[in-house]
């Protein structure tokens, strides 16, 4: 029984390979279709991943700037440092040095050499820190300590300035989402259509095999092998430009990286995503073909 | 065994293709099916395998209702029926062989068996030289006979054939006549819907008439 | 003759229109693949017209930033400003209070407060202008003569922040190339594959043709209608989804530009972009058209 | 006007279909060609409408050599002929007048004709009733006068049947011939490949017979 089970299906799956390489042109021609719409919606997964874990501290947790006395030295520097990584509300400390920030602002600005114009840097060491909690008391509490430490000028945490990275980060995620149901659309309509298509050129197999007494199942057994080993393909190929894709934006992400001296790299597909996008592309082709074949099927049937 | 009572067949158009046929052909049995262009003959084979459903009366065929089947239990009625259409219905993407060999493989039928079967089938048609071509390499009379092999491979207990001999000479004819004849001889129902006079001559099987529908014994 | 023509080829076009319509989920279906699959090439384009309209003059003309000195009154401003627009080296120029800058070095450094912890705003007033030339021998020039005025400390033209700038923008070209490819490949494999797909379930009807005396032209007409038709309709679907969007998109930028107190609005499509994109569009299915019939008539053809 | 000489057939897998036929036809006569499944007949209809070329050999239609015929100019042949398919090749998507009107569209005919000359051609074969139907509602029999019918609207010099009878009884098998003598009458050239012997019983006209891919006269 099971063997007998096996061989059915081992031939039908050996058949459909046949007839995929039978009609070679349509064939690379869907793959290509369905591996392109894949590979956009995978993109754009694959940005998002990298952005949040690039921003994801820096927007979600609040955050709030230690300004140094002028005159702090390097010692006090490090004693603080090592104060505010001890505290268990503080998730993250970073040390902005005041060149750090000059460098910033003529960035940012377009001003340049303003040291050279000022004659010297009028800007105070600082730190900026996340902490764990987020509700206003808490962090009013936070800064009223550290407002007492000797080293420490002032003590600022400021909203607005959230509030633009946030309104910012929002429209981001607005445009992707925007781009990612677009796309997911597309790629399901695309799928169903390339699928759905194909086997409109199969109408009289299905016709036949119905009037010769063939079972529902049996006769959508091909054609679900088909599609899903379409979608298959399709998810192989959307992955292969994924790959090649991370790899070439890398490549030119090395010149940024150097002017900016920070490591910006695009993490490529994790195991779980590359296995998650094939099953989905199989899962995709194979309800394109079911669908198609069951209306066939329905149209077939004695009224 | 196949037992009208009462059929009629009304097209989605209106046309009344059968009206009120009474009929009953024993098991074993072998009829010939006559009538001019467009008296029903098709209707009322297409009835017996289900792909059109009465729009009144009984059919029954070995005391099962089909007008009443189930729509999961019709594809095990047509495995019981080998059915050469009218208008042939081969599949032009696979060879002749696959073509036979598609009744066997709906039917889940021992893998060891099934070439053999095939190549029985083809032989039976002349058509053994032939099993690797593509059917549109085959000449008319060539495909009609490729039909009648597909039809008879799984030795099904009712054969229906609808104008088999249409595309087929002389001698083809008598060949094909005397391969039903000998598959009624092991007890297969045999109906033979056909224009060919040549046929009905020197039959001894029952003829039944359609007339525009009617029956007219 | 002319009649006969016209006869001939309305007659064609409504056959196809009929087809079209006959059937509804094949053709929606398909229509709705392909302005998916144009909308994003199109709003591609847009967002580039767009970020080059913002930052074009920013990024290609050099610039150059000059400091005021600190005791500068706002008099002295004023004629400063009008003594560069009237210069004609000078394409553009744009004046930062030193409220401004400060404010700017807030917001990127994320030190907050700085004025507070400082006392006073240690930044100067400046101007930052945007030439025309931009050879080095011309901009020291410029830089010479200006460098003479009493009201001006210090000029600077800084190439490092400009080269930042056009490394950040070059990547986002870059992006934008790498997508727009991927998907003008997309587009063209898709519309190509789907109006070839219909035309597969055709075949017989393009056989006979061959057979009873069609000449090839007769035979391909109805399906390039078929297929410019499509393509025209996906083409319109894809001018909906654009001007959909970019509706929905301006809606979200509100709240950012209130934030930033600055005009960010795209702009919509203009009519020209409009007719290109449908014109685009009707002849991508026309080529799909073309090249499928053709395959099949050549098939056909007694050798 | 038709006119074989040393023509022969050899399929791409080798099969010889024709072998060394020498023929000819003249203008207006009317010829049945008979033999076994498979003997050719269907191929050497083919090759007079360039539906196939040959491996060697002439043929000549009215002085025009058909095996040298540039691609572009066999549409203008094959106008000057209708040919009933042995597999009637009709278009299940249009209904039975388009599928007639479809010879007289690709030869830009009259528009203010047209539609009288397909109701004309359909009445000859009995069609009139059915014109809005489409062909998947149709019998056997009539499909293929319906094939008929599209072979004879455009008014062909010359008339090519390739089994025209099949499937239709013995009496309107008997008009369509009478149709086919009609249209010889008027000066058409016609040639009929036929199995049915009872059309080749009591005819006057020349019949040729094929055996095997070779012409026994
Ligand atoms: N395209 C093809 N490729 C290969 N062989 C072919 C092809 N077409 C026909 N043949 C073979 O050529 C032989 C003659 O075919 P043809 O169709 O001319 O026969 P026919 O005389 O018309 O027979 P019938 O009466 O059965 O229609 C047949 O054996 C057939 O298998
Ligand atoms: N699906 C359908 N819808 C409407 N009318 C139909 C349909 N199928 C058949 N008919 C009509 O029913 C009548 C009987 O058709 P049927 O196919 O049973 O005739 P037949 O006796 O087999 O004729 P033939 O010898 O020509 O094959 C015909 O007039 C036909 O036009
Ligand atoms: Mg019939
Ligand atoms: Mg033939």
């Amino acid at each position: 029984m099971m063997r007998a089970w096996l061989t059915q299906h081992g031939f039908v799956f050996f058949l459909t390979l046949r007839r995929l390489i039978a009609t070679p042109l349509t064939s690379l021609l869907s793959i290509i279709v369905m591996g392109i719409a894949l590979s956009l919606p995978a993109g754009i997964y694959v940005l998002m991943q990298n952005l949040q874990a690039f921003s994801g501290q820096m927007a979600d947790s609040p955050q709030m700037s230690l300004f140094l006395k002028l005159d702090t030295t390097q010692d006090s520097i490090e004693k603080v440092n090592q104060r505010l990584e001890e505290n268990p509300q503080i998730l993250s400390v970073r040390f902005i040095p005041k060149d750090a920030a000059l460098q910033q602002l003529q960035q940012s600005s377009g001003l340049t050499d303003i040291a050279a114009s000022l004659g010297r840097n009028p800007l105070p060491d600082a730190f900026v820190i996340h902490t764990q909690e987020n509700t206003a008391d808490a962090l009013e509490q936070l800064r009223l300590t550290l407002q007492k430490w000797p080293e420490i000028e002032h003590v600022q945490f400021d909203s607005a300035w959230i509030e633009r990275l946030n309104a910012l980060l929002d429209l981001g995620r607005f445009a992707v989402l925007m781009l990612a149901t677009l796309l997911s659309v597309a790629i399901i309509a695309i799928m169903f259509n390339t699928i759905r298509l194909q086997i409109l050129t199969k109408r009289d197999e299905i016709e036949l095999s119905k009037l010769i007494g063939a079972t529902d199942s049996f006769i959508q057994r091909p054609f679900l092998y088909f599609g899903a080993l379409q979608g298959l393909a399709g998810g192989a190929t959307a992955w292969l430009i994924m790959v090649l894709a991370i790899r070439t934006f890398n490549e030119q992400l090395i010149t940024l990286s150097q002017l900016y001296a920070i490591d910006l790299q695009l993490q490529p597909l994790t195991m779980m995503d590359s296995i998650s996008l094939l099953l989905f592309s199989g899962w995709l082709g194979w309800l394109g073909a079911r669908i198609s074949v069951a209306s066939h099927l329905w149209q077939i049937e004695p009224k | 065994m196949i037992i009208f009572k009462n059929v009629s067949k009304r097209y989605p158009d209106g046309y009344v293709a059968l009206n009120n046929v009474d009929l009953s052909v024993a098991s074993g049995e072998m009829v010939f099916l006559t009538g001019h262009s467009g008296a029903g003959k098709s209707t009322l084979l297409k009835l017996i395998a289900a792909i059109e459903r009465p729009t009144s009366g009984v059919i029954t065929i070995s005391g099962q209702n089909i007008a009443q089947l189930k729509p999961a239990a019709i594809p095990y009625l047509r495995r019981k029926i080998g059915f050469i259409f009218q208008d042939h219905k081969l599949l032009f993407d696979r060879t002749v062989f696959d073509n036979v060999l598609l009744p066997l493989q709906i039917s889940n039928f021992d893998h060891n068996t099934v070439a053999a079967r095939v190549r029985a089938a083809l032989d039976k048609v002349g058509l053994l030289k032939k099993e690797k071509a593509m059917p549109i390499a085959l000449s008319g009379g060539e495909r009609q006979r490729l039909c009648i092999a597909r039809a008879v491979v799984h030795r099904p207990a009712i054969l229906i054939a609808d104008e088999p001999t249409g595309n087929l000479d002389v001698e083809y004819a008598r060949d094909i006549m005397a391969l039903f004849t000998s598959f009624n001889q092991v007890g297969v129902t045999v109906l033979i819907a056909t224009h060919d006079a040549s046929l009905l001559e020197d039959t001894q099987h029952r003829i039944l008439s359609l007339k525009q529908g009617k029956l007219a014994t």
